[in-house]
């Protein structure tokens, strides 16, 4: 079992979603974040004030799987989120020492294989 | 403040006409950030500053030059096709009276309208234009597409003559505004992600602040446009407040027919295009008429809007069904319903079926002229500099790259810069 | 625009009358929407369309069963309970004069009200009212609760006779909804999460606008009740002033006294209390009595907040509270300080105690109608079409299940559905 | 609401002025909700409703002490310095006329400038001034800095017959408001992380939409301030049309020179600051000089908010830059504008160059004036309880701190308190 | 050392927040995200645009526990979370390396535990 | 490589920026996100309802760094995010078992370096 965290652009990520569900994997959690890494910067006025903005919107995926679907998860993610410019962001693989589904109670391979019928 | 001078100069103006329309002029100067609201609430976070300043600069930049130049042209005596410059730079604009109420109201109420008419345009156009261009391209549609169409029917011009029913501009204002979003979403361009991805309204509860606005606004919109307070301001009111119910109720039926759901976002479609198609009507149709109207413009627009978002056509705020249609419906719907004892012509039902046909070409006359100026005019300012933006900065946002700021800042991650001379807090004892 | 037609007829209205009636109505109708920001700021973000689509959906339900019916169920000659239908669907109703305003207007000006005594209500049963129902209930309650209780007191009924004094609506519209308010909020139950889990609101600021808003459309409303611009207009119009400054004052005091800190929440309710409070008084009393009821109100409204949220009644917005106990607070202290010299009959400090009688029996007479005929209704509906949401609705929230949308969205994972005929941005050449 | 007790009352009054001025009046009182979204828009998200808030409370402590003292104190026969207390307690104030509306009116009208001009200095100590100190410092200056400065000038005082234009308050309202906030922010000091962290907008519609609502309001500002319906009026509506404009214009060019882009909260404080340098001259100078006016008042102000921003004054939404300056700049460009002809005195560019001298000596008397005295107020308060928060307070934010309260919150660990009493859901069968 | 991360319905989050308080976990963040499972998507229209939304919205819970721990925290969000219905989420139990307390300098064990005197 | 997430004050959020940054970090990702520990709990009132406030504020970092890189990443935010005040939040350290540059496709070590040139 992995979790799959990776970090992509707001604007690929609808095709992160599609490439991952073509991919077959068909639970992940998104969240808005912003980052740090090699982007220009930007620069902001609010009356006398000049900032510059050293985060830009990322978009996180937190991705469960079961080890076999390591390589085609990361490779989804790969093809789908990358432009080529720098700011495409990075893919974390961890460990994970167990999961649970909630609602059955299910562990690990079956918490995050997808149940056919309740789907 | 108590100033003997003026609350002793001679009255000649009619004061409670001059009440009404001091009132009015200032209800539609609202209308134009009630439309910045509305637009938006109707375009992602990125560009909400982008496109509510759209609206802002209207206010500018169309207000100014309807002052020094626009207003003459459209009111001033000329020909059959424009006026002349004889009001250049307010000359002989004074508190003299023009009709019952002094002149300078009378152009400041009328600079209200070109105000709000450039700014319609720009819902065809968010979340690509480039402000700069889009800036001049307000100056000039103010000047060489409004002020004619506006002279044509409401200086004297030659659709006036022949007897074009407008009551407050549901072809200067409305059909004109739609046909140049039309143009201009066309030469424009769609979005980058136009109809790949979904791109949804941030911000719902504000559409439903500018239309609450915008209806509030709106009364002096179509009250004002009888210029004083008779009976063709009470009708035209009156009528503001019922067609436009008309239209969000049958708007809201029509959804629940169709997905079983009423939208907030329809009803404030709803509501504006009620508002749009009872505009060159107001104040020549019964009430019970007005309803009607009202009802049946829901129909056009609704479906208007469903099929021009499955084209090619990224008229991103729907400009066009909710504008151009909405005008263009109620124009003929006056025509129809028109009645010389509400205050107009005789229209169609009256056994007048001539008023339709003039309807009809007046719709024709300004879509052509706009259409055909918009274009020239857009094609002019891209020869000197580009239109819109990089897809680049479209992906970043036009908030970022057109004015340097977000519309919801939250702080982390952003450093002051050229600071350097400030004295930190410790030291700051007065 | 310049109709010779109408400026030239013969104005039998009072000019300056008209004007001000025009400014009024235009202001009322804003409240509503006021009034769904009021109520859209204090829910919860899964909620907000939903709950200011209530407001919204009034300003089509009841204004138009209004200008069919309902107008003349309350004002057309009838019974002492019930107008006649001589001036439905308008017939009647058109630019002569009623009183010194043209009779069209003064339709339009009471349909305002209609609209937003209907929308009230809402407040009680947000979060869980199924729309569909919700709209079948405005449009019966306005006909057959508003337009009787409406007739009463204003179209010369029974109250009027009796001398109940009721300047803007203190017991028409805010007993009466409260009441409404009650009955709706008893019959449709609590919300699944009530009492067990914070229901807190997701926009102070939008509660603070609506609080402003409605402030400022209050103007017309209290204002506009003298239906012209005579003694009793600036008197209203002052004490509308005077009074939610005073009751804004106190409610800031008790709260600094009980919790050491003004909510913000506190002071935009205490507004609404205090508006709500000097309605039936406005034209009746002089401005330090204004000042005085509206620092009085404070009271009953603020502890009967406290006091409902403690028991098991989901008055979710506390439409009882501050409408029902606030128009109740009012209509009784409109018996206690009118004084005939400022326009009304003289009340209890200027000798006459029955008038608080007669003040009390009003309030008891559109309390006992009100809940009858609203649980009737209630029932009748209920037993065609469920009144509330399933319990897994109501967790997903009512601005996706009713109405397929949400206030704010990003447009992560939405993708398109039933574009298939769209072409893509690189085909798009024009 | 039909009362033919009023509209059978003699009607002294003059009956257009009366409209336009309850017109007036309610749209100066939009203007301080209308601030409080402009200020509570520049915030960060944890100090919003406070900014609001300090708006909002001023509508009652400052309108409240208005009625019962502080009209009397400016406004009540009595000395070259200060008003006598004949009026206070509102008596001998009444429908009665003074000019030619209802004494009770202009007392109101001039209550929207007393409360406006108390919350323009609230600009100044955002995000760390304590809530209850806050309210003690309105209820004061209203009566020792308002009171008085509104009576040199409009009340016969000793500006006034010097002669000092000032049409609706440039000296009165904006300089006095600017110094006072200068004072204040001063006495205050700086927030603890000023100039060391950027301290951002957290929602520049609610700016955009404050701005918008001020533009409305402002309206009534200045066309009252003819306080009737006359040339004045309609002179100084005009010019508080087209002179923020040419301001808006003005300040988005000096912006894209600067930095290659116009902003939205740039556009925003442009529209204000040219209202404000309007409002002395409003219904002195000639439309197109309003226009120049406009445009000239862009540059101080712009360039000393530059300049401020890089000092250790913290006055935190500059309000010293756009009132202070804005309205000493208007002041001074009054006495070069102004013409007899328009309705004021001769000006410098009409060959009067004293006039100017006189504007200067205006606006040096209220400086002086406004200055120590806000300065003395503040140390009195500040004996008596502290005037600012904790850092730590300030940390968390005045918010959750002063008011207990969030702008926005979302439920997720808010767990109910003190609801012992109350039966959950499955019981409440009604 | 653990980190258990939990993904629950919004409706849930505050009785799993008591139940954590119940089972003595004092420390804990939590972060709103977006989800996409077995759940039925929604439809939502926005004038002509039709979108199917894939992602529902959810809480994350994210809590370090030492070694013993993992079993009563895992238990309490199991159960308090639960409604039986698709949608109810998943458990990650992560491996952590080390802890710190950044006001102490404390870590691992002493990190998660909460100081009696000073909480 | 190893996943440090750390949990800090918002009002600290600039200065832990500013700290990673002096430390030669330069690639990261942010996150608003509610805490609980051991702060008092705030009271909130709205009209009638009372609330404690069980969470508040805080900004979560998540940073990838190579295993010499986590010392001086952890000491950089120990030292930024210190108040000394209850409520400073936790710094977590969890291996990770690979990473992606998206944009180039490096793994590891390579994916978390900067690249002088295109940053
Ligand atoms: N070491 C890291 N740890 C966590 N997030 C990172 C790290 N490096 C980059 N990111 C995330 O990836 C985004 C893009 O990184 P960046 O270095 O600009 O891109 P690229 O990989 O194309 O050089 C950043 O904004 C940040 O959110
Ligand atoms: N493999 C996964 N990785 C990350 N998050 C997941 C994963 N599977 C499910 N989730 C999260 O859990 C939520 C509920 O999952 P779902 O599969 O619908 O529920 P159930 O476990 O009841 O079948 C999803 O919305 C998502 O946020
Ligand atoms: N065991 C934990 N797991 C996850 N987050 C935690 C944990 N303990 C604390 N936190 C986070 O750190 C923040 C501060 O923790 P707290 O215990 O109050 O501080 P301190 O370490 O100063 O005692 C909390 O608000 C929460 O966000």
């Amino acid at each position: 079992m992995k979790l799959i965290v990776a970090i992509v652009r707001p604007e690929q990520a609808n095709e992160v979603l599609e490439a991952l569900f073509r991919a077959e994997v068909r639970g992940l959690t998104v969240s808005r974040v912003q980052g740090h890494g090699g982007e220009l910067e930007r620069v902001e006025t609010y009356r006398g004030t000049t900032v510059k903005m050293e985060l830009q919107d990322k978009v996180r995926f937190e991705i469960g799987v079961s080890n076999h679907f390591v390589e085609p998860t990361v490779r989804a993610i790969m093809s789908s989120a990358r432009t080529g410019e720098v700011g495409d962001g990075k893919i974390f693989v961890l460990p994970v020492e167990r999961v649970h589904r909630i609602r059955t109670g299910e562990t690990d391979e079956g918490a995050v294989t997808p149940l056919a019928d309740s789907g | 403040m108590i100033e003997p001078v003026q609350t002793g100069a001679p009255l000649d103006m009619n004061a409670p006409d001059t009440v009404w329309m001091l009132v009015a002029t200032a209800l539609v100067l609202l209308m134009t950030p009630a439309l910045g609201f509305f637009y938006g609430g109707l375009v992602r976070a990125k560009n909400a500053l982008n496109t509510m300043m759209m609206s802002f600069a209207a206010l500018a930049v169309a207000g100014i030059v309807w002052a020094l130049l626009g207003y003459s042209l459209a009111f001033a005596e000329g020909t059959g096709f424009i006026g002349g410059t004889t009001h250049a730079l307010l000359r002989g604009v004074g508190l003299e009276t023009r009709g019952t109420i002094p002149h300078l109201l009378f152009m400041a109420y009328q600079g209200t309208f070109a105000i709000i008419t450039a700014a319609l345009i720009s819902g065809a156009i968010v979340e690509r234009k480039r402000f700069g261009a889009y800036l001049i391209f307000v100056a000039l549609w103010t000047l060489a597409v409004y002020a004619p169409v506006a002279h044509w029917v409401w200086g004297g011009g030659w659709l006036a003559r022949l007897g074009v029913l407008d009551y407050a501009g549901g072809t200067v204002v409305h059909v004109n505004a739609g046909v140049a979003a039309l143009t201009a979403a066309i030469l424009i361009r769609p979005r980058k992600d136009y109809a790949r991805q979904a791109l949804l309204p941030h911000n719902v509860p504000y559409v439903l602040l500018g239309a609450a606005l915008l209806w509030f606004g709106w009364f002096g919109f179509n009250g004002g446009s009888a210029l004083g307070v008779n009976r063709g301001a009470v009708l035209a009111f009156v009528n503001t407040m019922l067609a436009p119910a008309a239209t969000l109720l049958v708007w809201m039926l029509i959804d629940l027919a169709r997905t079983r759901r009423t939208t907030a976002v329809g009803a404030a479609t709803g509501i504006v295009v009620g508002l749009v198609a009872i505009t060159p009507a107001a104040g020549f149709v019964p009430p019970m008429s007005a309803m009607a109207i009202g009802a049946l413009a829901a129909f056009p627009s609704y479906f208007g809007i469903l099929w021009r978002s499955r084209t090619a056509l990224d008229d991103s705020l729907d400009v066009v069904a909710a504008h151009g249609l909405g005008g263009a419906t109620g124009a003929l719907l006056t025509g129809v319903f028109a009645t010389a004892a509400a205050g107009g012509t005789d229209g169609l039902l009256a056994g007048n079926p001539r008023q339709v046909l003039i309807q009809a070409l007046g719709i024709a006359a300004a879509m052509v002229y706009s259409g055909v100026a918009t274009a020239l005019l857009l094609k002019l300012i891209g020869l000197a500099i580009p239109l819109r933006s990089h897809g680049r900065d479209e992906a970043i946002g036009m908030d970022i790259t057109q004015h340097g700021e977000e519309a919801y800042t939250h702080g982390e991650g952003a450093v002051l810069l050229a600071q350097s001379t400030v004295t930190p807090h410790q030291e700051t004892r007065p």
